[in-house]
């Protein structure tokens, strides 16, 4: 039983970078914006969270500097994809590619250090209670944050008026626009918001996952978290199903070596990518009538003025 | 202030030309800027990345090699993009076309299996990878899966295939257990066009790809087909043209051709199977399809250009102390610069200041 | 004609709202040309222009969708400076848009809110919702996602949202283009009840009938400037559209000697289900259309006429090959190019995007359809040239103006753009044309040259099938009219006999059982 | 001497410089070398050189660059040093951890399945659990033997130590060295030992109060607590000796394979233990940099229980070492690609 306690506080911490940014992503793709940068402002998010907390000491600005910095490199994809109306999938691939870049310059400096990794919850009493406690009052304050991060998600989405704007903005920017709502605007909003999900969600790996910078230690959870907005459907409630699915599969093919399963290992290595594949395929299939992406997602929108 | 974007009444033919020039050279600027940063002297370093790679035979040669899988990738790519189809996992078919090429060589290995060895190989790496990116290509068209996600999933799981087999079954009896295939016979080698040099006759092929890209696009109805159906899918679907058909068909070609760009980089540079066989050209591959602005023309320069940047990236590196990451750096400015510069071609921009005053006195 | 206060009610007050000197400049294209326009109270004022006159532009302006050139609004005598649509909404300005501004993914209540600047609760609003929909009895269910929902109940959602702000101006653009005549004259009673309650409305509309029944002053556009005002009660449809276009009409001639000869498109018992969620079920169509004839199909927009197009050329393709005969042949199952092959040709409603491909040149335009059966393709290679040619001649042949001799497709204005689309079908002698809003959106005189067109290639002897909204044109062309309702195709009516009281109620889907119908011609 | 006359020496980095691990030492090895021969030699570096095509070209870029001696630092380099190796018969080229050679190519490796067996006997010391988390690169032999190494000294502790093995299919990827440390210790390994480069695996098992061995380079900055000792790639005499003999004039080509006697690794300070267990470490460490212990002392049981030939004598062969692919008895677990 305490097996599966660890198995699944293993499943919450790897998911929650995930689960961040796919958050960030999901609101950016609401708005009708498809931003596939995600990797390039994690991995940059990731070297500017460490360079703030290391110079600091302090996980919170270690996490502001991440945030900042996916913010940052979002404002050049929305000047690309927004401002200058440029062909999204390949603004968000320069993205990566620059981001890749960067946070190796940015990073140079501080590989080789180390800090103290953002610290566990402990309540006296309640983390300690069998099975649930360390679940549910022991884990970082990204883990935490990440849920809340969802649910408020979710409730701006669906209980405010902003939220309706912007789903109305991915849903049709013509009709938006003629109704007077600045499209571009918010759009770049909901961009910067994915951006600053993307830096906090790679800000998360260097403070509280392995709390120290190495160059391309995102190694790809950019590109899943993408994967993950597609198989939510764009619903925040599947996304952190999805999030912590993948997570499962990922933690439990370590296991199912550990444990001598006797598959080659190359094979549970790709079962992550694989399982991604047909969830998508299945979910891709069952869906029925209205589209379930937002109609606008990636299409470009300049408006007349 | 704003900027504003006015739709031209037609492309600019001007712009279309001036605006990889403008890129290259706002690019050259930013540069300069990152390696006065540095504390490089960017003159110095400009030199190193653009010019001496140009100087003398050996670089030249190197960038042909270097370049000659990324043009034969990006031609494949860009008419998956033309035609509306976004297929990102060239790299796993390269990877896929690799390993099934290899399986030839390495089955006829110490054989005396003849001059069809390489042909063969060639036929059936080209094959594999169109039948690896079919995968994508089917989720999409039957079941409406984003082939973006599928075809960059099964990169992943195209790398791990390949490490398994040079782990595993494939490995080298005599390679103490390293993680190789033995070195191919020379029947299964693609042959170097210079001797002593590393060009060989994929480069070759790269041109004539390019050329057969150039004329399908330029002169062909299937061409014309995948043209209309990734600018005009509707107007496509009135054409007669069918937009599904024509993403199996894109892929497959994409797929094929990162399928031989693999097998030839394997039976050629590399000269056996092993992990790590692709610096990544699949998704560098992207790039160049893009700064080539989907052209075979254009890609075949964008490709040579890309190879320059990689050999003067290290020559600065050797010369200068240039970090590698600035090579990337680099490379993601410069796609930035031509695609925004490209947006001029469509649009005009203005920057207007909205008078709020006005607004304001009577309001 | 001239009296500039037609009513002769307003002289002392000042007007609600005045522009003067608006002008809108795209580029170096003058939208709208200095442009003033006095709306006053209580008034439903009619603006009215040929196709691009400047309309929309001019009305978008009023509601600070887009920022004039130059020239001023003044609103109850005051000058302002709109910063958006909000801002014209809060002032008391509403507006309902020629094309929707609708969320097809939202529901009715979200799509209102969205119209809406948030002020009351969305319970509160969902309440008021119903009960301004009651009250002009405009119903109206706030739940429904609008995908679900038909072109009329979508005219709803506009004019409800519209009047939920209680708007002192409302200005409507062309809302009565998708409207059955009942539905219409359910919305002029509501037009009536807010000019009572002392409101004023702007006008929008191609229908002169319609204008000379209900408006109080008329503003008339032409190419971006104001050339008239008047009262339209006072004026003949005629004299109108002599203002709007600046002249004379061409009329259109029936060439004589036409005779029916052998049935070249046989339609039998075509059903096909949507094939997307929006979509209208196609239900037992069946007619028969023989050479030399023009059978016309009436019917508000989005009972199936796409989806009868799509049927018919082949976009879409049906299981049972018999259902659709083209030149005796079963096509249901053949594709496009296949029909073409036939001797089909096809010209869909929308001209960019559908009919051609609005950022390739025309001749890549004219190898669209042509490659099927034009001798453009050797051997999978374009022969340039003749398509080239294609262009040429359509040019010649149709009078379409243009900058240069290839230019892109999108850069044509609509009128030239529909000559060439429908001169680059007529031009490879079809047998048979299938031809969808032939005039949508074109100025009379393009849409004269193309009515004659039409006419004269049935003349020539091949089956010509006409869908239009516009019920004078099918008059005017078509022998036989069938209307279409909820995927149903009537019985077609001789021309003669069918008044615009027969068609309206058969739009309306009310007298006859469309199925029965349609069975009747089947049989 | 002017910068023209100086030996100019060449490395070929497999990563960034900063990787904390295996590209990291040998540049603490160049490091030590400048600092040692700095007036008579200029070096050189390239990083991040994937082991693919792009290899060959930037060796020759080094040679092209002036440089004389070259060290090309992994072993995917083999193939490729091998050919510009061919083409440039004055230019002398070192491979590490390869077994290809030619008359103007040396290749140099360590034995550190000696330290191996060392960390062998510390776990099962210091274990509690009786059971050993060993989170695995790739199955090649190098990693199989320290395996190997592992279990065999540890069984002579406890003959019923159990050993959890993952491969994580990376060098390289925190976070996944990371995930493997955590299920590895879920599953009651309380010694971690990897064979991956990052310093993850330490960091989470000083998280959770286990022990851990460090792999390349000193980690106990990341386990002040946890690490136990650490195998340290020590390149810096090599080079150092290598140079000088090129410098000499007197560099031939030659096939190193060198242990704790010849200083190619050093293990770090025994940290974390009892005296007892430091002494026994201490003990075992002279004893086989004496010559006097061999890790791989006849006989030697497979796992199918069978005796593998003894090639060498009293003690397995170099060859069978350099190309084991098989686990030692006690090892549960198959080995991949069997
Ligand atoms: N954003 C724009 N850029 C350039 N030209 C435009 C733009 N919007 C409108 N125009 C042009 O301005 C002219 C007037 O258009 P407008 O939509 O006002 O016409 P309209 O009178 O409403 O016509 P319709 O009866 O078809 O609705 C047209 O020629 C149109 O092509
Ligand atoms: N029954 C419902 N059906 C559909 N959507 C609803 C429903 N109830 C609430 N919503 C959504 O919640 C949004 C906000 O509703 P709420 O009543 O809180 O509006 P508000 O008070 O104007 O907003 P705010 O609290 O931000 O001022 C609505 O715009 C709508 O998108
Ligand atoms: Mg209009
Ligand atoms: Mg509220």
């Amino acid at each position: 039983m305490e097996l599966v306690e660890a198995i699944i506080l293993a499943v919450l911490a790897a998911s929650t970078p995930l689960l961040i940014a796919a958050t960030g992503e999901l609101v950016t793709e609401r708005s009708g914006v498809l931003n596939l940068g995600v990797e390039g402002m994690m991995i940059v998010g990731a070297a500017c969270g460490f360079a703030g907390a290391w110079l600091t000491g302090s996980i919170l600005v270690g996490a502001l500097f991440g945030i900042v910095a996916g913010t940052l490199m979002s404002l050049i994809f929305a000047l690309m994809a927004l401002g200058l109306a440029v062909n999204q999938v390949a603004t968000g691939l320069a993205l990566t590619i620059l981001g890749i870049g960067l946070s190796g310059l940015i990073g140079a400096g501080f590989v080789g250090e180390r800090i103290t990794p953002a610290a566990h919850l402990a309540l006296p009493g309640l983390t300690d209670i069998p099975l649930v406690g360390r679940v549910l009052f022991g884990e970082d304050a990204f883990v935490y944050f990440s849920i809340a991060l969802i649910i408020g998600v979710w409730w701006f989405l669906y209980c405010t008026r902003a939220g309706l704007i912007l789903r109305a903005c991915g849903d049709n920017h013509v009709s938006a626009h003629a109704l007077g709502y600045p499209v571009l605007r918010i759009r770049t909003f909901a961009v910067m918001f994915g951006g600053a999900c993307a830096g906090l969600a790679g800000a998360y790996l260097p403070l509280a996952y392995t709390p120290f910078f190495i160059p391309g230690m995102t190694a790809g959870r950019g590109w899943i978290a993408l994967a993950l907005v597609v198989f939510s459907s764009w619903r925040p409630g599947r996304l952190v199903v999805g999030a912590y699915l993948f997570g499962a599969v990922t933690i439990l093919q370590l296991h199912a070596q550990g444990w001598g399963v006797g598959i080659p290992s190359q094979f549970m290595s790709a079962l992550p990518y694989l399982a991604t594949v047909i969830v998508l395929v299945l979910l891709s299939r069952a869906r029925t009538g209205g589209s379930t992406a937002p109609a606008a997602l990636g299409t470009v929108f300049v408006p007349d003025r | 202030m704003q900027l504003v974007l006015e739709k031209r009444a037609e492309r600019s033919n001007t712009i279309a030309l001036v605006s990889p020039l403008i890129a290259i050279g706002l690019t050259i600027v930013t540069m300069t800027i990152l390696f006065a940063i540095l504390g490089k002297n960017p003159l110095l370093a400009l030199h190193a990345y653009f010019i001496a790679p140009l100087t003398d035979g050996y670089s030249l040669q190197e960038i042909a090699v270097k370049a000659t899988p990324l043009v034969m990738i990006a031609i494949g790519l860009s008419l998956c993009y033309l035609a509306n189809a976004w297929n990102i996992g060239a790299e796993g078919q390269f990877l896929i076309g690799a390993v099934a090429g290899s399986w030839i060589a390495v089955k006829t290995q110490g054989t005396d299996a003849g001059a069809w060895v390489l042909p063969a190989m060639l036929v059936l790496a080209a094959a594999a990878g169109a039948l690896y990116a079919l995968i994508p290509a089917i989720c999409r068209v039957k079941f409406g899966a984003s082939e973006i996600l599928t075809s960059l999933m099964l990169v992943y799981v195209a790398d791990l295939f390949l490490d398994y087999l040079v782990r595993g079954p494939w490995r080298d009896p005599h390679g103490f257990n390293f993680p190789t295939t033995a070195e191919f016979d020379p029947v299964a080698t693609v042959p170097l066009l210079i001797e002593g040099g590393r060009l060989h006759l994929g480069s070759i092929i790269a041109l004539l790809v390019v050329a057969a890209a150039a004329i399908l696009l330029g002169r062909t109805i299937k061409g014309f087909e995948i043209r209309v159906v990734g600018a005009a899918p509707r107007a496509a679907r009135f054409g007669g043209f069918n937009a599904d058909q024509l993403i199996i068909l894109t892929f497959a070609v994409s797929g094929a051709l990162a399928g031989l760009a693999g097998i030839i980089e394997v039976a050629g540079p590399v000269g056996h199977l092993q992990p790590g066989i692709s610096p990544g050209y699949g998704f560098t591959a992207i790039i160049v399809a893009f700064l080539g602005r989907l052209n075979p023309l254009g890609i075949l320069i964008a490709g040579l250009f890309l190879a320059l940047t990689f050999i003067g990236g290290e020559q600065a590196q050797i010369a200068m102390k240039i970090p590698l990451d600035v090579t990337k750096v680099f490379q993601g400015i410069l796609l930035f610069y031509v695609l925004a510069c490209d947006s001029l071609i469509l649009y005009r921009f203005k920057l207007v200041f909205p008078n709020r005053q006005v607004a304001r006195g009577t309001g | 004609m001239l009296d500039p206060t037609p009513n002769g009610l307003h002289s002392g007050e000042s007007p609600l709202l005045q522009t003067l000197g608006l002008t809108k400049r795209y580029g170096d294209f003058l939208a709208n040309d200095s442009i003033d326009i006095d709306i006053w109270p209580k008034e439903i004022h009619a603006l009215l222009g040929e196709n691009g006159a400047g309309k929309s532009t001019l009305v978008k302006a009023i509601y600070g969708l887009i920022q004039p050139s130059a020239g001023e609004i003044r609103w109850q005598g005051e000058r302002i400076v709109l910063s958006g649509p909000s801002e014209a909404r809060s002032r008391g300005i509403g507006m309902v848009f020629q094309h929707f501004s609708l969320f097809d993914n939202l529901t009715v209540a979200e799509n209102v809110a969205l119209g809406l600047d948030g002020k009351e609760s969305f319970k509160d609003m969902s309440a008021r919702l119903e009960q301004v929909s009651k009250t002009y009895g405009l119903p109206l269910d706030p739940r429904r996602e609008v995908w679900q929902l038909s072109v009329g109940e979508r005219q709803r959602i506009e004019i409800v949202r519209a009047l939920m702000q209680d708007p002192k101006f409302l200005i409507l653009d062309e809302p009565t283009a998708v409207l059955t005549p009942q539905e219409a004259d359910q919305l002029f009673i509501v037009l009536e009840r807010l000019r009572a309650e002392g409101r004023a409305i702007l006008y929008i509309s191609h229908k002169l009938e319609e204008v000379k029944r209900l408006c109080d002053t008329a503003t008339i556009l032409r190419g971006g400037r104001k050339v008239d005002t008047c009262n339209p009660r006072l004026e003949t449809a005629a004299s109108l559209a002599r203002m709007m276009v600046g002249g004379e009409i061409k009329e259109v001639k029936a060439p004589a000697g036409r005779k029916t000869t052998v049935p070249r498109l046989v339609v039998n018992d075509l059903s096909l289900a949507p094939s997307e969620a929006h979509g209208v079920r196609l239900e037992h169509i069946s007619f028969e259309l023989k050479g030399g004839e023009i059978l016309g199909i009436a019917g508000v927009a989005g009972n199936g006429q796409d989806e009868l197009f799509a049927a018919l050329s082949g976009e879409r393709l049906s299981k049972d090959p018999g259902t659709v005969v083209i030149e005796g042949i079963a096509a249901g199952h053949l594709s496009i190019t296949q029909r073409r092959k036939l001797g089909a040709a096809f010209v869909p409603e929308e001209r960019l995007g559908h009919g051609t491909a609005p950022r390739m040149k025309l001749s890549e335009n004219a190898l669209l359809t042509g490659h099927a059966a034009s001798g453009m393709v050797h051997r999978g290679f374009i022969d340039t040239a003749a398509t080239l040619k294609t262009v040429d001649r359509a040019t010649e042949t149709f009078d379409v103006r243009k900058a240069k001799r290839d230019p892109e497709a999108a850069s044509l204005s609509g009128g030239n753009l529909q000559k060439f689309i429908v001169g680059r079908e007529i031009l490879r002698n079809p047998a048979v044309l299938v031809v969808s809003q032939p005039t949508w959106g074109v100025d009379a005189g393009a849409a004269a040259v193309i009515r004659q067109a039409l006419l004269d290639l049935a003349t020539a002897g091949a089956a010509v099938l006409v869908t239009s909204q516009d019920l004078d044109e099918l008059a005017e062309i078509a022998d036989r009219i069938a209307v279409m309702f909820h995927g149903h195709l009537s019985a077609p009516l001789a021309t003669s006999e069918a008044t615009r009281e027969k068609l309206g109620l058969l739009m309306g889907g009310s007298s006859l059982e469309p199925k029965e119908a349609a069975h009747a011609v089947g049989a | 001497a002017s910068a023209s006359d100086k030996l100019k020496v060449g490395f070929i980095y497999l990563g960034p410089v900063g990787d904390l691990g295996w590209t990291y030492q040998h540049e603490q090895g160049r490091l030590a070398l400048v600092k040692e021969l700095g007036d008579k030699i200029e070096t050189t570096t390239l990083e991040n050189v994937p082991e693919g095509p792009d290899a060959e070209r930037a060796i020759e870029q080094l040679v092209r660059a002036g440089n004389k001696l070259i060290f090309t630092t992994s072993f995917g380099y083999m193939d490729p040093t091998l050919k510009v190796a061919k083409k440039y018969p004055n230019v002398h080229f070192e491979h590490a951890t390869g077994y290809k050679r030619d008359k103007n190519m040396s290749t140099y490796s360590a034995k550190w399945y000696q330290g191996r067996y060392i960390q062998g006997l510390i776990a099962a010391k210091m274990s509690k659990s009786g059971v050993l988390g060993y989170i695995g690169s790739f199955p090649i032999p190098e990693v199989v033997s320290g395996i190997n190494a592992t279990i065999l000294a540890a069984q002579t502790i406890n003959p019923n130590i159990k050993v959890k093995i993952i491969w994580a299919n990376t060098w390289f990827d925190p976070g996944k060295e990371a995930d493997a440390a955590k299920a590895l210790i879920d599953q009651g390994a309380d010694v971690i030992m990897q064979h991956t480069d990052s310093p993850a695996a330490m960091q989470i098992a000083s998280e959770r109060g286990k022990l851990a061995f460090g792999q390349d380079s000193e980690m106990i900055k990341f386990g002040p607590k946890t690490q136990l000792t650490s195998i340290l790639d020590t390149w810096g005499p090599y080079y150092i000796e290598r140079v000088k003999a090129e410098l000499a004039g007197s560099w031939k080509s030659e096939d190193t394979w060198g242990g704790l006697d010849s200083h190619m690794f050093a293990m770090a300070p025994y940290t974390n233990m009892p005296d007892d267990v430091k002494k026994m470490a201490e003990d075992a460490q002279a004893a086989i940099t004496a010559g006097k212990l061999h890790p791989f002392k006849c006989p030697i049981v497979g796992q199918d229980g069978k005796e593998v030939e003894c090639k060498g004598g009293a003690n397995l062969a170099d060859g069978q070492i350099l190309g084991m692919n098989f686990y030692v008895k006690g090892i549960d677990d198959k080995l991949p690609g069997k």
